[in-house]
C-alpha cells in the first residue's frame, strides 16, 4: 500500500495549485483579488469541505471525551454482531459485542493522535532543521542535506516495521517512526522555502537594522514559511492516517483494547461477507478523514500562495 | 558532467556506507534473542548458547559488521540462521516477484496519470476537471489494502472473474500469473495512479503558468501542442521523481498488497524475517531496499542531467 | 519431563500469523502440480489444502515449530506407532509389539515391505538409526523424550528391541509424533531440503512463502492414496484462505483461522464442514510464582469472573469444547470439569475484596495472535467487571511474548494455547516453568503416572487435572476445536486433529 | 570636520564559484577589484553601473552585510570592515538602507508598525511607538497605516513605509539602492521628492544606486561610474554628464535614450551608433 | 552591421493598413480592464503604447495575438491585414494559424521566455516548420535558417549559438534570440512588450536597434509598448497613452510629448522630465497612486488623481480630435487654458 506511505517529496512537486493566476496575464494587469502576494486569497471550496471533514473527525473526538453511547471496550456476549439500525446500537455491534458508533467516536481520537504525533515529529525536527539548513554556511548545510537525503532511503513502512520490532508495537512508537520518515518532506520544503526568505530584501534590511540571526530567523523565516509548513502537515497527516490503516493491517498499529480505525478494519476482514458493515464503517471513516486533510491541504495551498517567487 | 557524475558517485557511497552502519545497528537494538526464536521455546540455555557462537551473535560488534559488509559487497548474503538456506538467492526470487507486482502497477499509474493529470490541469477550472480532481482525491483517500479487498469481493467472489489470490511463476503457467496479477495489479495501481495523478496535474498546472508556453503560443502553436511540445519535458521532471520513489518505496510498501492477495513478495519476506529474528537475513533485506533506493535516485539525478540542460555546467 | 510447545502447532489451528517464516518462493521450475483451480470434478486426483502457517526448514529434528511435522509426518515419514482419532496407539510401521514384565523393554515387530522413497527397504537398523540419531544430532528440545532409552538394537531385518532405562507410558506415546519418525542414514545430509522417508506421498517441491507439493508414493507398502498430487499452500491471512477456497483455488481449508467465517459456508451445498476436537487448551495462564497471583483467592476469584460459555461464543464463535481443565475430550484421563468454577461475579468479587488485588492493574500479557487478541479484550472485559483492574498489553510473538513471558516470567496474567498432545505435566509439573506453579504432591503424582500402569495412569492423571483446577493453576478458557472446509465430495477428513501431521492418505473426492 | 561620512580603500571581492571540472577548481569571480572613493558627510552620492558592475557587491560592504576579500571600509572614521556582526552595533544607527523591491523589502506577515520599528527593537531604543507614529507622518503616511500590512499599499507607498524603516534609528548615512526603478513613473517623482526633502531636513549623507543615469543626475551631486568592478570615473555629477573623460560612461550616457534627443530627431541606431 | 533581409510576401497591396482596432473590451469577472480601444496602425509605422501599471497595455497585447485566458470576455474588434476574419471570436485553430506569422510578439522576461530544455537552434527553427505548410517542413532547411537568424539579430557566433541551451546565453543574447523568432515568418505585426525593461541600458540600446531595423526591413508594423517615454520617443513615431483601460490620448510623439493635451500625459511627462528640474529640487508630481487594475473610477479614469478634475469629469469625456490615432478624451484639456 505503499501509496499511502510513499513520501511526498516537497519542492515543486507540492508546488502551488492556484485556482487564479494564469499563466498568459501579465501580473501588474491582474485584477486585485488574485494579484498581490502576501495577500491571501479566499479559500476555495476544498478547504470548506475539507475543514468540514476535518471538523467533523476533530468533533467526534471532543464529544467522545464527554459521552459515548456505550463504553466502546465493553464486551456483551449477547449483543454480537447487531445489525446497522439496531435500537441500542446505531451503527451495530461487533463479533465481542462491542458497540461500533462508540468505537468510532473514541477512534476519532486515535486518529488524531496518530496524526499529532507524526506530524509533530516531522515538524519539530524537520522545521527548525530546515530553517538551520538554509540559514547554515554551505559547509555545514550541506552534509546536513544529506543526512537528511539518507532518511529518504528508509521508507516509512520499512522504518515503522523496525521500530515497531524494536520498541514494541504501539500507536506512539508507530507514529514516531512514520513521522521520522516525513521529516525529509519538512526539512526539504522548509529549507527551499527558507531560502527563498532568505534572498529577500526585507532579511537584507533586518540585518542592516542590527537583527542577529536568531531574530530573522525567528521573527521572518518562520512566520514566512508557515503557510508552507500548515500545507504539508495537513497532507503529512493524511498520510500518517493512511500509515496506521496499513501497520494495524499488518498487525503494527494500535494495539488493543484501545478504538481504531485502522484496526476495527482489519478485525472486520473474517467477517467481510457476514457482516460488511464491520468494514464499511470504519473504511469510510478513514477514506473521509483522509480525503478531509488532503483537501484542506489542497484548500490552504491556494489560500497561504506559497509561490514565494512570485513576488515582484 | 564527469564532476556531476563524480560527485553524486560519491554521495552515494558515502550514503551507503552511512545507512550501512545504521542498519547494522538497528538491528543490534531488535529485543528478543535470535537463537532462541530459532531453536524454540524449550531448548537448554546451553544449546541457546551454541546457536548464539553458531550464528556469530556472541563475537564484537565491529567484527560481525565488518564480516557482514565483506561478504555483502560480495553480495555474498550469508545464510539464514533460522532456514540455513542461502539468503541471496531467496532475496532474489522474492524481488522478482515484487518487481513484477511493482512494475506493472507503476506502468498502470502511469497509463492512469499522464492522461487524466493533464485533462486536469488543461480544464483545472472546468466542470469536468474538478468532478476528476475530486475522483482523483477519493482514490488517495483510499488505503490500498481496502481497494484490494473490494477487488477480490467483486471480481472473484462475486463474479468468480478471476482467482482471488495466489501467484503462479510466469514460466509455469503464463495464463495463470496474468489472471492472478490483475487484481494486485489493479489494487496498487490504481492507488498508486491516483496519487501520481495529483503529482502529473500540479507540475502541469506549473509549466502551463511558464513565459516559454506563452512563447510557444505566440509562435502559433496551439495550447495542447504547445504543451507537448515544451511543457511535458520540464513537467516530468518532479513527475520523474515522485515515480522514482514511489517504485524504490513500494518494494516493501507493496507488502500490505501481497499480503491481501497472498504473493510472496520481498515485502511478506521480510515481515517473516523481523518474527523470526533472522537477523541476518533482516540486514541484508533493508540494507538491500537502502540500496535500491539510493540507486533508484542517483538514476533519477543522472537523468536530471540528461532531461534539464540547465545541470550540465557549461565547460 | 519437558516436551511441551507452546502455541505454534498448526496442525491445531493455531493463528500464527507471523510465526511460519516462509521463505523464498523457489523460482526453479517444477514439474506442474502449482494447485491450481482443481475444478473439483470427481475423477481429478489432484487436491489442495489451504493451511495456515509455513515451515521455516523441511527438518524438524533441528528446527522447532509445528508445521513440519503437520505436512511431512503420516504423509512422508511415518513413525513406528500411530495414535487413532480416539486417541489410542495403533500399528503403523511395526505390525505389533509386546513390552516386558518390569516394563522397560519393548519389542516390535516391522512390516517388511516398506520402502524409503530412495528406494531403500525398511528395516530394523533404519529403526535403530532413527532412534539413536535423536539423542545423538537432535537439536530441538523435543529430543528429551528418547532420553528415557538405554539401548536400541535389530534383532534381525524386521524385529526391534527397545530397552528404556525406566518404565514410561509416555516414551510409546511420544514414538509416534515426529520423535518417532523413520529416516534412512543416506538421506540425512539433505534434511531440511529433500525429505525421504517411507510414507504414501513423496515430497515434490517447496516453493518457498506459497507452497508444498507432494505426489503419490507408488511403492507405497499399505493403502495406496486417493490423490496422485497434492499440494499444501499457505495463507497468513484467514479472508484470503477463505477466499482461496470460494474461487476453487484451493478445496480444503484445513484449519479454518476465523470461526466467524464459518458463516458464509454454513448453508451452501457446494461445501462441508468438519467440526471435532484438538489437543490445543487455550489456557488464561497465572504466574503463580509471585503476587497477586501467588494467593489463591486471587486465583479463584478470575476464575469465578470468567463466563467461559461467553467467551467462547464471543471470540471463537462458539465453536470449541468447554472442559474447566487441562485435559482433552480425547485423552484418555478426561473429565468434565466446568462444574469446579461455574461463572459467579458475586463470589468474585467476595473473594477478590479479601486481598489488595484490585488496588494495582494486573498486567495481562498477551502474545500476538489473534485468537489471544480476541480473547484477551474479553478476558480484560470479564475481570474489570468482577473489579480487576487490567492492563491489556500485546507483546509481538514470538520474540518478545517469548523473552519477556516465557522466558523472563514477567507478567501477571497471559493467554496462550498449550497444543501439544498430554502436556499438561509440561505447563504445571515444572517449577520453573513460566507458569512458576511448583506443587510437589502434583509432581510425584505425574512421576508415578508415567510409570505406572496404563490404568494407575488414568487414575493418577485425572487426579492431578482435577488438584490443577480446584488450585485454580490457571483457567483452560476452551479447548480449541478442529474445523475445516471442504468443496462437498471430498471424504476423509479427519474429524480431530490430536496429532502432529495432517494426514492426507485417507482422503478422496467422490 | 574632515573625517568622511564613508571612506573605501582599495576594496576587493572575490567569489567562488562552485567547481565544474574534475581536474580545475572552481572559477573566482572577482566582483569588486579594488574600489576606492570617499564620501563627504552631508553628500548627496550616486553610484551608476549596469547589472554585474559589483555595485550590489559594494553596498553589502558598506552595510557591512559582507566581508571583502581584502581592502577596508569606514563609516565615521570607524573600520567596519572585518568585523563581526556583534561589534557593527555603530554601524547599524548611523547607516540604514532603502532597496529596491517595494514588496520584497517588507515582510509581507508583519504590520507596517513592526517593520518600521524593528531597528529600533533590534537596537533596544526607547519609545518606539511615538517614534513608529512620528516616522509615518514624516514619510506622508497617517499612523493608522501601522496597523495593516505591506499588501495593502501600493507601490510608492512600500517604499515611503521602507524609508520609514530606515530613518528610524536616525541614521546619519542612507543607502539607497535602485528605490524607484520598480515605481511607476508618475510615482516615482513622489518618492524622489521625499528622498530629497529628507536628506535635505535631516542634514543626512545619501549614497545613491541606480542604473538610470536622469535619476543619478537628478538626485546626486557626485557620482561613481562602476564597470566590471572598478570605477571607472568619478566626478561631480554635471561634469561627467557634461563631459564624461571614460569611454566606458561615454558609451553609457549615449545609449540612455532621452525624450529631448529623441524629440530632436535622434532614433534607435543613435543610441549605438559609433561616434567615430 | 546586419542587414535584416526580408523575404518578402505578396500582401493586400490595396491598403497599408496592417492592424485595426475598433472598440475593443475586456472584462475579466466582475472586472471591466479595457474599455473600448480603438487604434489602428499602417504598414511601416512604429507606434508606441505607452502606460504604467494597470493601464491595460500588456493586455492588450496579449488581446492582439488571442492569447487572453479562456474566461475573459471580450468584445469589439480586431482586423488584421490578410487575415480574411475577426481575430475576436476566432476559433484557436485560426488563431494559432496566425500567430507567429502575421503578429510576432517578443515578451519582456528573456529569461524566462525560452523553453529551458531545448536549443536554442531548434526553438528557432520551430516557429518556422509550425507554419510553413505540409511541403516546407524540411527540419535541416528550418536549422540552417534558423542559423541565420541567428546571425543577422547579431549573436556572435550563430552555429554554436544556435547548438546552446538558453541558461547558456546572457540576458541580451536570449532577447536577441527572442526576436530572431519574432521575425523568423517576416510578421506584418510585430508587438513588444516592455522587450527591454529587464535590461541593461547598453544592451537595450542595442536590443532597441535590432527591432527597429528588424521592422524596417520587412515595411512590418511595429506595437511597441512600454512604460519608459524615452523609449518610446526614440523607437516610435506615433504613440498611444493609456491610462486605466482606455486609450486617454493619441498623436504623432513629437505633437504628444511636446504638447500634450490630456492631463494625465501632462503630468506623466513633467514627472518623468528630470532633465529640465533643477538638480536635487523638487519634481513635479501626480498626487494619489495608480488604481490596482479594474478599480479606476468610472467617468474620467483620471480624475481621482487629476488637480483639474470638476464635477463633469465624473462623465466619461469624448474622444476630441480628428481620428482615433489622434486626440484625447479629457474634459479640461492642457494647452485649453493657455487659449482661453
Amino acid at each position: 500500500m505503499s501509496a499511502d506511505l510513499t513520501p511526498r517529496p516537497a519542492g515543486p512537486l507540492d508546488g502551488p495549485t492556484p485556482a487564479t493566476a494564469e499563466a498568459t496575464l501579465p501580473p501588474d494587469e491582474m485584477p486585485p483579488t488574485a494579484s498581490p502576494s502576501g495577500a491571501r486569497r479566499r479559500p476555495g471550496a476544498s478547504f470548506f469541505v475539507g475543514l468540514g471533514l476535518v471538523g467533523l473527525v476533530v468533533l467526534m473526538a471532543l464529544v467522545s471525551f464527554v459521552w459515548t453511547p456505550h463504553d466502546p471496550t465493553f464486551v456483551d456476549a449477547s449483543a454480537r454482531l447487531r445489525p446497522i439500525g439496531d435500537p441500542d446500537y446505531p451503527l451495530g455491534t461487533d463479533k465481542l459485542g462491542r458497540d461500533v458508533l462508540s468505537q468510532i467516536l473514541v477512534g476519532a481520537r486515535t486518529t488524531l493522535f496518530v496524526g499529532l504525533v507524526a506530524v509533530g515529529v516531522a515538524g519539530l525536527v524537520g522545521v527548525p532543521l530546515g530553517i538551520v539548513a538554509a540559514m547554515a554556511p554551505r559547509r555545514a548545510g550541506e552534509p546536513l542535506m544529506r543526512g537528511i537525503d539518507l532518511l529518504l532511503a528508509f521508507p516509512a513502512l520499512l522504518l515503522a516495521i523496525m521500530f515497531s520490532a524494536v520498541y514494541g508495537g504501539s500507536t506512539l512508537v508507530a507514529m514516531v517512526a512514520i513521522g521520522i520518515a516525513s521529516v525529509p518532506s519538512f526539512v526539504r520544503l522548509v529549507r527551499s522555502g527558507s531560502l527563498q526568505v532568505l534572498s529577500t530584501e526585507y532579511v537584507l534590511a533586518a540585518r542592516a537594522a542590527g537583527r542577529g540571526p536568531w531574530a530573522i530567523g525567528v521573527h521572518h523565516v518562520l512566520p514566512n514559511v508557515s503557510g508552507l509548513v500548515i500545507v504539508q502537515a495537513s497532507v503529512s497527516f493524511a498520510i500518517a492516517v493512511l500509515a496506521e490503516a496499513a501497520l494495524s493491517f499488518l498487525g503494527f498499529g494500535t494495539p488493543p483494547p484501545t478504538p481504531s480505525w485502522g484496526r476495527m478494519l482489519q478485525e472486520s476482514q473474517e467477517l467481510l461477507f457476514a457482516a460488511p458493515r464491520l468494514a464499511i464503517v470504519p473504511g469510510i471513516a478513514i477514506a473521509l478523514a483522509v480525503l478531509g486533510f488532503n483537501l484542506l491541504g489542497d484548500g490552504l495551498r491556494d489560500h497561504y500562495d506559497p509561490r514565494m517567487e512570485d513576488r515582484r | 558532467m564527469l564532476l556531476q557524475i563524480l560527485r553524486r558517485t560519491a554521495t552515494l557511497v558515502a550514503s551507503l556506507v552511512v545507512s550501512s552502519m545504521l542498519v547494522f545497528a538497528f538491528m543490534a537494538l531488535l529485543p528478543g534473542d535470535p537463537a532462541r526464536v530459532a531453536l524454540g521455546v524449550n531448548a537448554s540455555e546451553a544449546s541457546v548458547a551454541q546457536m548464539r557462537q553458531e550464528f556469530g551473535l556472541d563475537r564484537p560488534l565491529l567484527s560481525q559488521y565488518v564480516s557482514w559488509m565483506a561478504g555483502f559487497i560480495r553480495f555474498d548474503l550469508g545464510t539464514s540462521y533460522v532456514s540455513q538456506v542461502e539468503i541471496a538467492p531467496q532475496i532474489i526470487d522474492r524481488l522478482q516477484v515484487t518487481m513484477w507486482l511493482v512494475v506493472c502497477a507503476m506502468v498502470l499509474a502511469l497509463v492512469i496519470a499522464v492522461p487524466l493529470g493533464t485533462v486536469m490541469a488543461l480544464r483545472h477550472r472546468k466542470p469536468s476537471g474538478l468532478v476528476l480532481s475530486a475522483l482523483s482525491q477519493v482514490g488517495v483517500a483510499v488505503p490500498a489494502f481496502l481497494a484490494g479487498i473490494l477487488l477480490i469481493t467483486v471480481f472473484a467472489v462475486k463474479l468468480q472473474w478471476l482467482p482471488a489470490n495466489g501467484w503462479t511463476p510466469p514460466n509455469e503457467d503464463p495464463v495463470q500469473f496474468l489472471r492472478q496479477l490483475i487484481l494486485p495489479v489493479l489494487a496498487l495501481g490504481l492507488v498508486q495512479g491516483a496519487v501520481l495523478t495529483r503529482y502529473v496535474r500540479s507540475s502541469i498546472l506549473d509549466v502551463q503558468r511558464e513565459d516559454y508556453i506563452r512563447t510557444a503560443r505566440a509562435k502559433g502553436l496551439g495550447a495542447g501542442r504547445a504543451l507537448r511540445r515544451h511543457g511535458f519535458r520540464n513537467a516530468a521532471i518532479p513527475v520523474v521523481t515522485v515515480l522514482a520513489l514511489q517504485l524504490a518505496t513500494l518494494l516493501i510498501g507493496a507488502v500490505v498488497v501481497e499480503r491481501v492477495f497472498v504473493i510472496p513478495g520481498l515485502g511478506s519476506l521480510l515481515l517473516d524475517q523481523v518474527a523470526n529474528r533472522d537477523l541476518i537475513f533482516v540486514q541484508d533485506i533493508v540494507m538491500l531496499l537502502v540500496l535500491a533506493v539510493l540507486l533508484v535516485n542517483f538514476v533519477v539525478d543522472l537523468l536530471y542531467l540528461v532531461i534539464d540542460p540547465r545541470l550540465k555546467v557549461a565547460t | 519431563m519437558k516436551h511441551t510447545r507452546i502455541g505454534t502447532a498448526a496442525a491445531t489451528a493455531l493463528l500464527l500469523a507471523l510465526t511460519a517464516a516462509c521463505s523464498a518462493g523457489s523460482g526453479t521450475s517444477g514439474s506442474g502440480g502449482t494447485g491450481g483451480a482443481s475444478g473439483g470434478g470427481s475423477g481429478d486426483t489432484s487436491l489442495t489444502v489451504g493451511l495456515v502457517a509455513e515451515p521455516v526448514s523441511l527438518d524438524f529434528t533441528t528446527k522447532d515449530g509445528a508445521a513440519i511435522p503437520q505436512a511431512l509426518l503420516d504423509n512422508v515419514y511415518e513413525t513406528l506407532v500411530a495414535v487413532d482419532q480416539q486417541g489410542k496407539i495403533t500399528p503403523s510401521l511395526a505390525k505389533s509389539w509386546t513390552v516386558s514384565e518390569d516394563g522397560k523393554t519393548y519389542t516390535f515387530d516391522l512390516v517388511d515391505n516398506a520402502k524409503f522413497s530412495n528406494g531403500q527397504p525398511f528395516t530394523a537398523k533404519d529403526a535403530v538409526f532413527s532412534i539413536n540419531r535423536v539423542k545423538s544430532d537432535w537439536t530441538v528440545s523435543l529430543k528429551a523424550a528418547m532420553d528415557v532409552v538405554k539401548d536400541a538394537k535389530a534383532l534381525s531385518d524386521t524385529r526391534l528391541q527397545v530397552t528404556l532405562s525406566q518404565p514410561s507410558n509416555n516414551w510409546l506415546y511420544r514414538m509416534s509424533t515426529r520423535v518417532g519418525a523413520m529416516m534412512t542414514e543416506k538421506a540425512v545430509p539433505d534434511l531440511a531440503t529433500k525429505p525421504v522417508g517411507t510414507g504414501p506421498f513423496v515430497f515434490e517441491q517447496w516453493r518457498r512463502g506459497d507452497s508444498i507439493s507432494f505426489k503419490a508414493n507408488p511403492a507405497y507398502w499399505g493403502t495406496k492414496p486417493f490423490f496422485q498430487q497434492v499440494t499444501l499452500k499457505y495463507f497468513k491471512d484467514p479472508t484470503a484462505l477463505n477466499n482461496a477456497l470460494l474461487t476453487k483455488t484451493i478445496d480444503v481449508i484445513g484449519t479454518v483461522q476465523a470461526p466467524e467465517s464459518l458463516a458464509q459456508f454454513q448453508g451452501n451445498d457446494a461445501y462441508e464442514i468438519v467440526e471435532g476436537t484438538t489437543n490445543g487448551e487455550v489456557l488464561l495462564s497465572f504466574n503463580n510464582g509471585k503476587a497477586p497471583f501467588n494467593d489463591l483467592k486471587v486465583r479463584q476469584a478470575a476464575r469465578y469472573a470468567i463466563d467461559h460459555k461467553a467467551l467462547m461464543d464471543t471470540c471463537w464463535a462458539g465453536h470449541g469444547t468447554l472442559a474447566g481443565s487441562m485435559v482433552p475430550p480425547t485423552d484418555p484421563w478426561y473429565e468434565d470439569l466446568t462444574g469446579l468454577f461455574p461463572h459467579d461475579l458475586a463470589k468474585a468479587k467476595a473473594l477478590l475484596a479479601q486481598t489488595n488485588a484490585a488496588a494495582s492493574p494486573v498486567r495481562l500479557r498477551i502474545p500476538s495472535l489473534p485468537y489471544a487478541v480476541s480473547c484477551g479484550q474479553v478476558v480484560k472485559s470479564q475481570l474489570e467487571q468482577a473489579g480487576f483492574k487490567v492492563a491489556l498489553d500485546q507483546l509481538e510473538f514470538p520474540a518478545v511474548w517469548l523473552s519477556t513471558v516465557f522466558t523472563d516470567a514477567d507478567y501477571d496474567m497471559s493467554i496462550v494455547a498449550h497444543v501439544e498432545p498430554r502436556d499438561l505435566p509440561t505447563v504445571f509439573g515444572d517449577p520453573k516453568y513460566y507458569t512458576r506453579y511448583d506443587n510437589k504432591q502434583l509432581q510425584a503424582d505425574l512421576r508415578a503416572a508415567d510409570s505406572g500402569t496404563p490404568e494407575e495412569q488414568v487414575t493418577l492423571m485425572k487426579k492431578a487435572a482435577k488438584e490443577l483446577s480446584e488450585d485454580a493453576a490457571g483457567d483452560v478458557l476452551f479447548i480449541l476445536p478442529n474445523l475445516m472446509v471442504a468443496e462437498k465430495g471430498i471424504t476423509g477428513l479427519p474429524k480431530n486433529a490430536i496429532t502432529e501431521s495432517f494426514e492426507l492418505a485417507g482422503l478422496a473426492r467422490s | 570636520m574632515t573625517t568622511p561620512a564613508i571612506s573605501v580603500r582599495d576594496l576587493r571581492r572575490r567569489y567562488r564559484r562552485p567547481r565544474t571540472s574534475v581536474r580545475e577548481p572552481g572559477p573566482v569571480v572577482e566582483a569588486l577589484k579594488g574600489v576606492s572613493f570617499e564620501v563627504a558627510r552631508g553628500e548627496r552620492f550616486g553610484i551608476v553601473g549596469e547589472s554585474g558592475c559589483g555595485k550590489s557587491t559594494l553596498m553589502r560592504l558598506l552595510a557591512g552585510l559582507d566581508q571583502p576579500t581584502s581592502g577596508e571600509v569606514q563609516v565615521e572614521g570607524r573600520t567596519v570592515s572585518g568585523l563581526p556582526e556583534k561589534q557593527l552595533g555603530f554601524l547599524r544607527s548611523s547607516l540604514q538602507l532603502v532597496f529596491q523591491d517595494p514588496m520584497g523589502s517588507l515582510d509581507p506577515r508583519m504590520r507596517v508598525r513592526d517593520i518600521v520599528a524593528e531597528p529600533l527593537v533590534a537596537q533596544r531604543l526607547p519609545n518606539r511607538r511615538a517614534r513608529v507614529a512620528e516616522l509615518l507622518e514624516a514619510v506622508g503616511l497617517g499612523p493608522e497605516a501601522g496597523d495593516r500590512f505591506p499588501h495593502q499599499f501600493s507601490g510608492g507607498q512600500r517604499q515611503r513605509i521602507s524609508i520609514a524603516r530606515a530613518l528610524a534609528p536616525s541614521p546619519s548615512i542612507l543607502l539607497a539602492d535602485e528605490p524607484v526603478s520598480a515605481l511607476d513613473v508618475s510615482v516615482r517623482a513622489q518618492v524622489l521628492n521625499l528622498i530629497t526633502d529628507l536628506v535635505g531636513d535631516l542634514g543626512l549623507t545619501l549614497v545613491f544606486v541606480s542604473h538610470d543615469l536622469s535619476v543619478v543626475r537628478h538626485v546626486c551631486e557626485r557620482v561613481a561610474v562602476m564597470c566590471d568592478g572598478e570605477v571607472v570615473e568619478t566626478g561631480a555629477t554635471q561634469q561627467i554628464f557634461a563631459d564624461p573623460q571614460h569611454p566606458y560612461t561615454q558609451r553609457l550616457l549615449r545609449a540612455a535614450p532621452s525624450m529631448r534627443r529623441a524629440i530632436a530627431g535622434a532614433g534607435a541606431a543613435d543610441l549605438v551608433g559609433d561616434p567615430s | 552591421m546586419s542587414v535584416l533581409a526580408a523575404e518578402t510576401r505578396p500582401k493586400d497591396a490595396s491598403t497599408s493598413r496592417v492592424l485595426d482596432v475598433q472598440g475593443l473590451d475586456v472584462r475579466l469577472g466582475r472586472f471591466h480592464l479595457l474599455h473600448d480601444v480603438t487604434f489602428s496602425i499602417d504598414r511601416g509605422e512604429r507606434v508606441g503604447l505607452i502606460g504604467e501599471s494597470g493601464s491595460g497595455k500588456s493586455l492588450t497585447s496579449l488581446a492582439l495575438l488571442g492569447l487572453l485566458p479562456d474566461d475573459a470576455h471580450v468584445s469589439g474588434s480586431i482586423r488584421l491585414a490578410g487575415v480574411g476574419h475577426d481575430l475576436v471570436g476566432a476559433r484557436e485553430r485560426d488563431l494559432a494559424a496566425i500567430r507567429g506569422r502575421d503578429v510576432a510578439m517578443v515578451f519582456q522576461e528573456p529569461m524566462t521566455a525560452l523553453n529551458p530544455t531545448m536549443r536554442v537552434g531548434d526553438q528557432v527553427a520551430e516557429v518556422i516548420t509550425i507554419h510553413a505548410g505540409r511541403g516546407g517542413r524540411d527540419k535541416r532547411a528550418a536549422r540552417a535558417r534558423a542559423v541565420e537568424l541567428l546571425d543577422q539579430v547579431g549573436l556572435p557566433d550563430p552555429g554554436d549559438a544556435a547548438r546552446a541551451y538558453p541558461h547558456q546565453l546572457s540576458g541580451g543574447q536570449r532577447q536577441r534570440v527572442v526576436v530572431a523568432i519574432a521575425l523568423a515568418n517576416d510578421p506584418s505585426l510585430l508587438v513588444c512588450d516592455e522587450p527591454t525593461t529587464a535590461l541593461d541600458v547598453t544592451v537595450q540600446a542595442r536590443v532597441l536597434d535590432l527591432i527597429v531595423r528588424g521592422v524596417s526591413a520587412r515595411d512590418a508594423a511595429l506595437l511597441f509598448i512600454t512604460h519608459d517615454l524615452s523609449v518610446v520617443a526614440t523607437v516610435c513615431e506615433r504613440v498611444l497613452v493609456m491610462y486605466g483601460g482606455r486609450v486617454v490620448e493619441a498623436g504623432p510623439v513629437t505633437e504628444v510629448f511636446r504638447r500634450p493635451r490630456h492631463r494625465y500625459t501632462q503630468g506623466l511627462l513633467a514627472a518623468s522630465d528630470l532633465d529640465s528640474a533643477a538638480a536635487g529640487g523638487r519634481l513635479p508630481t501626480i498626487r494619489g497612486t495608480v488604481p490596482s487594475a479594474g478599480t479606476f473610477p468610472d467617468g474620467c479614469v483620471f480624475r481621482s488623481r487629476c488637480d483639474h478634475a470638476t464635477e463633469v469629469c465624473a462623465t466619461e469625456p469624448a474622444w476630441a480630435g480628428p481620428d482615433p490615432g489622434n486626440g484625447f478624451a479629457c474634459h479640461h484639456p492642457a494647452g485649453a487654458e493657455r487659449a482661453s
